[in-house]
C-alpha cells in the first residue's frame, strides 16, 4: 500500500500543474470561453503535444499507457484551473469507450486521432426521462435491412456533445424500455443525416447538447462493443467518468478553500483579520476535513475505477460519488458565504468553482442517486 | 391563548386574497412563479396598484398614507403578497428611508418625498455599504465636507440593488473624521443626477445585474438633503436596520417555492417511468423542510402577536432568529429546486427580454440552478448569518 | 389570533412552577425514583390537590374544565423538574381516552376517580413486532360465549404500566393482523386473572412494563369505545399524548439550554469564561433557534390536538413530533458536549435532560417515523 | 501509488486475523460484540494472550519487546484486532506511560516498569485533569514538594478512567509555582496503595462507574518515581498525547458497529410484518455512515503511508482530522445502534455480573441506549473536539 507517486507521475503532475498555472488564469479562460467551440483549440493542440491526449491509451495505439492514476493527476489540476476543454468527454469517457469495447479496427482508426487532437468525442447516454438511470434507454436502434441499423431518439445534456466529431450512443436493440439488457452502444458521425445537434453553454461555463436522431442511418461497423449487452460497458465508462469528476472537483475544492483561507486572512473587519473568529475558523475546518474525506474518496475511485468485480467497482464508484457530492456542496456553499458579497460576483473566481462543483454533483447522477444506489447493493460493509 | 385567527382576521385575508387574485396582472405573476426576472416596469406597475388601493405603504403612520392595520394583519397582507406571488414594494423606499424620513426628517423632506416613495415616484437605493465596510459598516469611508448651502461627496458605495434604476439614493456619509467611528456619520439624500455619480454593474454569478458600485466624485448635494442632524446617522441607520422585523423570514415566499417544489416534482421524471413525487427520498426531503418552515411561521406569529400587544417597541432580537432560519429554509428549498430537474439543472438559459428559443428540457428548468446561486446572498446580505448569530448570543443569551 | 395566557393560565402555571422548584430539585427527585412505584405518592395527592389531575376534565366528572393549553402549561414545568409521576399516562393518555371514548358510565365511575388521585390508569398500545405501528396489533379479543371477551397477547414498554389500577388495551376484535379495522380498546383491571405485569425502569428513570395477557376475561362493559372501530380513538389520545410530551420537550431543553448558559459563563478556562469563545457562542446560538422552534411546534401541537379534522390534526402532530425530535436530539447533544464532563455524569442534572429527551423521541414514534408520515399525507403544504 | 495492499501484507493479515479468531475468548468477543461490561479479568486475560504471542506492544522497540512491524502492519493489527472485535490493550500502560518511559525514563525504571506493562502486572491509570482543568490543562493545580527523598503530593484528579482497578497512576504535578504555568510542571509514577490517595468513582450517565475522582492527601512518593527532569513534565505530557495517532479514528470499531447494527436491522421488526432492514431510509442512513467510513479508512491510511515514508516525526496534526470525523462517526452509529430498537430502546437492564432476569424485549437491547449516552464522551475526552478544530485551524490552515 503506497500513496508516492512514481517520478514520472510528479514530473506528469507538475507539467500539468504548470501548464494550468500558465495558460489557464481567470482572464484566459474567460477569453477560451467566447471562442466559438466554448473552449480553447490552441490548448487542445498544447495538451496533444504534451502526451495528455494520449495519456490512457497503450503505445500501440499512440497512447502514453498510463494508468487512472495519471488521469487523476490531470483532471485535479484541471479542477484548480476550471479547464474548459473536452477532456472528459473525448479521452476518458470516448476513449476510455474504445479502449473497453471497441473492435481492433475501432481503436486502430480512432485512438491514434484522440491522440493527436484530430478526433473529438462526446458519450450521449441520458435521457429527458430517464434522470440519472442508465437504464432507461428509449432511443432505438432496429436492424435495418441489408446489415446496419437505424437509430431514432434523442438525447440530452450530452457533455461536449457540440464539438464533437463522433458520438458514442447508448441505443435499445432489445427488450422493454427500461431493461438491463436489449441495449446497444453505436458510434455516429456527427454529421450524418438525420442527426442534429442543439449546442448550448452549461450555467458553469462549460458546453453540452440536446441531439436528436432522426432515422440515421448507420453500417454494421458502427457498433461498438456488445450487441444487446452494452450497459455494462456503458457503466464501465461512466465509472471512469466518476474517478475523474471525483479527482477535478479534489482540485476545484482544493483551490476554492485555498482562496478561503486567503481571505479569511487578508480581509479585514472591526480592525482585525476576518480568519481571527473562532466561528470562521472552525467552519474552515470543517471545510477542510470535508476536503480530505473528498480526496480520500477520489483516491478510492482511482484506484477501483478498473476493478474486474463490477459490484465492488460500481459502489465504491457511487460512494465516492457520493462524498464528492456532499463534500462540494458544503465546501462550496461555506466558501460563497465566508467570502461574503465578494464570492457571490462573476468577477471572482470562488463563485466559478461553487458553479462548476454544483454542476459536477448532477453529473453521472447526483449525491442522493448514488447513495440509494449504495444502499440497494447492501451497503459496503458485510452484516455479521 | 388562541392560534386561530379571528372572523374578522380571516375576512381580511379574503379581502386580500381576492385583491391580489384580481389586481396582480397575470404576466408579472407567471414570471414571480417561473422566478425569472422582474424590469423595472413591473415593479412599478405593481406598486401603483398598490398605490391606487391605499396599500402602499400599509406600515407607514396613517397621515402619510398608512393602513392603521394590525400587526396580525399587516402580517397576513405581506404573507398573502408573498404567496400570490407578487413583487414586495422596493424596500428602500417604502421600508427604509420613508421611516427614516417620518421619523426624522424635515417637514419639507416629508411633504416632498413621501408621496412620491408611495407611488414610486422616486426609485430609492441604499447607499450603505463600502468595499472595506461590510459587517463593519461603521468603518465606512465616503466623506461629505460642508461647503456653503452643500455638501461635497467623494467615495465608494456597494452592493448597491438596483441603483441603475434609481433616481435617489440615501446614504451613509462620513461628516467628521476626528470622532469616535460611530459618531461622525451623517445622513444624506442625493439625486443620482447629480454631476459627479458613476454607476458600475456588479454581474454575479448567476449571470444578474442586480447590484451595482456608485462612486461619488465631488457630487454637490444641497444642504437641506441631510436628514436631522449632522453626525446623527449612525443612529437613524440603526433604526432602519431594526425596522423591518418579521418579514425578514420570508415565510411566504418559501411556501410558495415548495407549492412550485411539488408542482415541479410532480411533472419532472426519475427514470424507470417514475416522477420525482414518487421519490421516497425526495417526498421526506421536501416534508422536512416543511415542518422547518411551519415551526418558522409559529416563531413568526409569537413575534407577530408580542407586536400587538406592544410589548416590544424596539428591534426584537427574535428577528434575528426569523432571518436565520429563514434563510437556510430558502437556500434548502432552492436547492431541491435545483436537484427536482436533475441534469437539465445545466443548461444555460438566458433569463433576457427578446430571448425566444424554445426551452432546453422543460420551460422551468432555465431558471433553477442561477437561482440556487443567487440565493446564497440570503444569508449574506442584510446582516450575515454569523452577525445574526453575534447579535442572539449578546442580547438574548448574554454572552 | 393570540399567545397569552389567561389570568387563570397564569396563575396556573406559577403554581404548578413553583410547585416544581419547591418539590422537585435534584435530591428529591433520586429519593422519589427510589419509592416502590418509581414516583413519589405524596406528590401524586398534592397534585390531586392542586386540582392538576381533573384539569382536563368537565367539571361534572370532578374536573377543571381545563383546555390542552392548561395541560401544556403542566407539562412544560414538569418537563423543567423532569418529573416522575404518572400525569401523562393516567391524565392525558387514560383520561384523555375515557373522555373520547368512554360511555356516560364509564366516564362517572373513573373520571372522578382519577381527578382525586384515587385511580390510575396505562395506555397499552405497543407490541413487540410493532415498532410504531399503531395498527399493528396481534393480541385478541375474541367474543366469550354469554357476552363479554376473551383478551391474549401480549404489550410492551407501556408507560407506567406497573402502577396503574386499570390498563386500557388495544386489541383485534376482527380484521386480519396489520388491518386499520377490527381494533377495539378494552379496559383491564391490572388485578384480574391471567395478567401479568413486570415492571421495569426505563432508561431516563422513569418507568414502564411488559404486559402478558393470557386469556383474561372480560365483561361486555370493558369494551372502551366503538367495537371494530377503535384505532381512531386511540389515535386521538395518541396525538394528544403527542402534544402533551412536545410541551414536557420544551420545557426540559429549556431548562437545559439555561443549564448551559450558565455553564458557559461561569467555567473558566485558560482564564476567561468559556462562553467568550465565539463558536461556543454561535453553538449556544443554534441550540436557542432550535429550541424556539420546538416551542413553536409545540404550540401548535397543543392548538391542533383537538382538531375534528383527523388528517389536518394528525399531519400536524406528527410534524410537531419531527421538530421536537430532531431539535432535542441536536440541542441535549450539544448541551452535554459543551459542558464537556461534567455533562457526562449521574450527579448533574444536564445529563437527565438529555436522556429523557432521547426517549421522548422514542415514544409515541421517534422523528423519522413521523416525517415519514408526514411525507406520505402529501406534506404540510398543499402543491399548486 | 498503489492502494492494494502487497502479498506480504495480505499475509500478515491472515495471519492476525487467524490469532484473533483463535486466540480470543469466546465469553470476551461475545461480551464486545452485545457491547457489554468488560471487568479486569478480561482485559488482564487478553493482554497476557497478547504477550505470550508476543504482540503485546508493537509499537515499542524491540528491545523492550516491540514486533518491529511497518507502519502499514500495525496498522492492520490494530484494524483486526477491533474488528475481532478484541478489547484494545489498555492504552495507559501501552500507549502512554511506556512510550514516556521509554523515551525519557531511567534504565531502572525501564528494567523494572516496561515488562510488567507488557504483562498488564501493573494496571496503570493517568492523572491529567483536574476539576479546574479541563481543555486548559496547564493549569493544573495538584502540587508536589520535593521534601528529602521523596515528593509530597497534594491535590485532586478527576476523570481517572478505570482507576478503580489501578495499581499504578501516572501524575502531572506541579513542582514549582513560581515559574510559567507550563514550565513548572514534572511527571511522577504514584503507586495506587500510597497512604493519602482516595478514589471515589464517578457514575455517569448511562449508569457506569468507569471513571473516578482521585484525592492526593500528603501522599509520599519517592523521589526515583520522578519520570525524567523537574519541570519537564508537560513537554513528556505532549509527546504523550500526540503519540497515539491512527487509532485515534477507531475506523475498525466503526466497522464492527456498523456489521452489528446490519445484523440487527436484519431482526428487528418495522410493523406491518416488516424488518428494520427493509426500511429505505434506514438502509440510506447507514449507507451514508458507511460513506464517511470508508472515506475515513482512506483518509487514515494516507496517514499511515505518509509515516511509513518517515515524512512525519512528528505529531500529526491530521490526527485531529482522524479524532474529529471518527468521533462523529462513531456517535453516529452509535444513535442508530439505539434507533433500531425503537421503543425498546426505553427499558433499562443492568449490565451487571449476577443480573440474570430474562430480556425485556430482545436480548441485544439493553446497552444500546446507555452506550450512545456513553459515546457522547468520544468527542470530548483526548481534547474535545473543539479544541481539535482549534488545532487544526493554527497548525495546518495558519489562522
Amino acid at each position: 500500500m503506497d500513496f508516492d507517486l512514481t517520478e514520472e507521475q510528479r514530473l506528469l503532475r507538475d507539467a500539468v500543474e504548470r501548464l494550468v498555472a500558465e495558460e489557464y488564469d481567470f482572464d484566459k479562460r474567460k477569453a477560451y470561453a467566447q471562442e466559438p467551440a466554448g473552449f480553447s483549440p490552441a490548448r487542445w493542440a498544447q495538451y496533444a503535444e504534451l502526451g495528455l491526449l494520449g495519456l490512457p491509451f497503450p503505445e500501440a495505439l499512440g497512447g502514453v499507457g498510463g494508468t487512472p492514476v495519471e488521469t487523476m493527476l490531470v483532471m485535479e489540476a484541471f479542477g484548480r484551473g476550471l479547464v474548459l476543454e473536452p477532456y472528459l468527454a473525448t479521452v476518458v469517457l470516448g476513449g476510455g469507450l474504445l479502449l473497453l469495447g471497441g473492435s481492433a479496427a475501432q481503436q486502430q482508426e480512432m485512438v491514434p486521432e484522440i491522440a493527436r487532437g484530430r478526433l473529438r468525442l462526446a458519450f450521449a447516454f441520458g435521457e429527458r426521462q430517464a434522470r440519472y438511470d442508465l437504464a432507461d434507454v428509449a432511443t432505438t436502434a432496429t436492424a435495418a435491412a441489408g446489415g446496419g441499423f437505424v437509430l431514432s431518439g434523442a438525447k440530452g445534456v450530452v457533455l461536449h456533445g457540440d464539438s464533437a466529431d463522433r458520438l458514442i450512443v447508448t441505443a435499445r436493440t432489445a427488450g422493454g424500455p427500461r431493461e438491463r439488457e436489449g441495449i446497444s452502444l453505436f458510434l455516429v458521425d456527427a454529421q450524418a443525416a438525420g442527426v442534429t445537434v442543439r449546442g448550448y453553454p452549461t450555467v458553469d461555463g462549460l458546453r453540452a447538447a440536446e441531439i436528436a436522431f432522426r432515422e440515421v442511418r448507420l453500417g454494421p461497423e458502427a457498433l461498438l462493443g456488445p450487441r444487446d449487452h452494452g450497459l455494462d460497458l456503458a457503466e464501465r465508462a461512466i465509472d471512469l467518468g466518476i474517478a475523474a469528476v471525483a479527482a477535478e472537483a479534489v482540485g476545484a475544492m482544493s483551490a476554492l478553500h485555498e482562496l478561503t483561507i486567503d481571505y479569511l486572512k487578508t480581509r479585514k473587519q472591526f480592525g482585525v483579520a476576518i480568519g481571527s473568529f473562532q466561528a470562521l475558523q472552525h467552519r474552515a475546518v470543517d471545510m477542510f476535513v470535508a476536503l480530505e474525506q473528498a480526496r480520500s474518496m477520489s483516491y478510492l475511485a482511482t484506484m477501483m475505477a478498473e476493478a474486474e468485480d463490477a459490484l465492488q467497482r460500481r459502489r465504491m464508484l457511487s460512494a465516492a460519488k457520493v462524498q464528492i457530492g456532499r463534500s462540494a456542496r458544503f465546501l462550496g456553499q461555506q466558501a460563497i458565504q465566508l467570502h461574503g458579497g465578494v464570492g457571490m460576483t462573476m468577477e471572482y473566481k470562488a463563485g466559478h468553482y461553487f458553479k462548476r462543483l454544483a454542476m459536477i454533483d448532477t453529473l453521472f447522477g447526483d449525491a442522493d442517486h448514488h447513495l440509494a444506489l449504495v444502499a440497494e447493493s447492501g451497503g459496503l460493509i458485510d452484516a455479521a | 391563548m388562541d392560534l386561530r385567527f379571528t372572523p374578522e382576521e380571516i375576512a381580511f385575508r379574503e379581502e386580500v386574497r381576492r385583491f391580489f387574485r384580481e389586481a396582480l396582472p397575470e404576466s408579472i405573476r407567471r414570471k414571480m412563479v417561473d422566478g425569472r426576472h422582474l424590469d423595472k416596469a413591473d415593479i412599478v406597475a405593481w406598486q401603483r396598484i398598490l398605490n391606487a388601493r391605499g396599500w402602499a405603504v400599509p406600515d407607514w403612520p396613517v397621515e402619510w398614507g398608512g393602513t392603521g392595520w394590525t400587526p396580525v394583519q399587516r402580517y397576513i397582507f405581506q404573507e398573502e403578497m408573498q404567496q400570490a406571488p407578487a413583487p414586495q414594494p422596493l424596500g428602500f423606499g417604502v421600508n427604509m428611508v420613508g421611516p427614516v424620513i417620518i421619523a426624522f426628517g424635515s417637514e419639507a423632506q416629508k411633504r416632498h418625498y413621501l408621496p412620491r416613495i408611495r407611488n414610486i415616484d422616486d426609485w430609492w437605493c441604499q447607499g450603505f455599504s463600502e468595499p472595506g465596510s461590510g459587517s463593519d459598516l461603521a468603518s465606512l469611508k465616503t466623506r461629505a465636507e460642508r461647503v456653503g448651502d452643500h455638501y461635497l461627496v467623494n467615495g465608494q458605495k456597494t452592493w448597491t440593488t438596483l441603483a441603475q434604476h434609481a433616481d435617489m439614493i440615501f446614504c451613509l456619509v462620513r461628516t467628521n473624521p476626528r470622532v469616535k467611528k460611530q459618531e461622525g456619520i451623517s445622513f444624506l439624500l442625493i439625486d443620482m443626477k447629480s454631476p459627479g455619480i458613476t454607476v458600475r454593474p456588479i454581474v454575479t454569478m448567476d449571470g444578474g445585474a442586480e447590484v451595482n458600485e456608485v462612486f461619488f466624485d465631488d457630487v454637490e448635494v444641497p444642504a437641506e438633503n441631510l436628514v436631522g442632524e449632522e453626525g446623527k446617522g449612525w443612529d437613524y441607520a440603526k433604526f432602519l436596520l431594526g425596522h423591518e422585523r418579521t418579514g425578514i423570514a420570508r415565510v411566504g415566499v418559501s411556501k410558495q417555492r415548495i407549492r412550485r417544489l411539488k408542482e415541479l416534482a410532480a411533472l419532472e421524471p426519475a427514470g424507470g417511468g417514475r416522477r420525482m413525487i414518487d421519490d421516497r427520498r425526495f417526498r421526506e426531503k421536501i416534508a422536512a423542510i416543511e415542518v422547518e418552515l411551519k415551526a418558522l411561521e409559529m416563531t413568526q406569529l409569537r413575534v407577530v402577536s408580542a407586536e400587538r400587544q406592544g410589548r416590544s417597541k424596539k428591534p426584537d432580537p427574535a428577528s434575528s432568529i426569523l432571518k436565520l432560519k429563514g434563510s437556510e429554509i430558502q437556500q434548502a428549498v432552492s436547492e431541491l429546486l435545483m436537484e427536482v430537474v436533475g441534469p437539465y439543472a445545466m443548461p444555460y438559459q438566458p433569463d433576457e427580454e427578446g430571448w425566444n428559443e424554445p426551452p432546453i428540457g422543460a420551460d422551468y428548468a432555465g431558471p433553477l440552478a442561477p437561482t440556487y446561486f443567487n440565493w446564497r446572498k440570503i444569508s449574506i446580505y442584510g446582516g450575515s448569518n454569523e452577525i445574526q448569530r453575534n447579535i442572539v448570543a449578546k442580547a438574548i443569551l448574554g454572552l
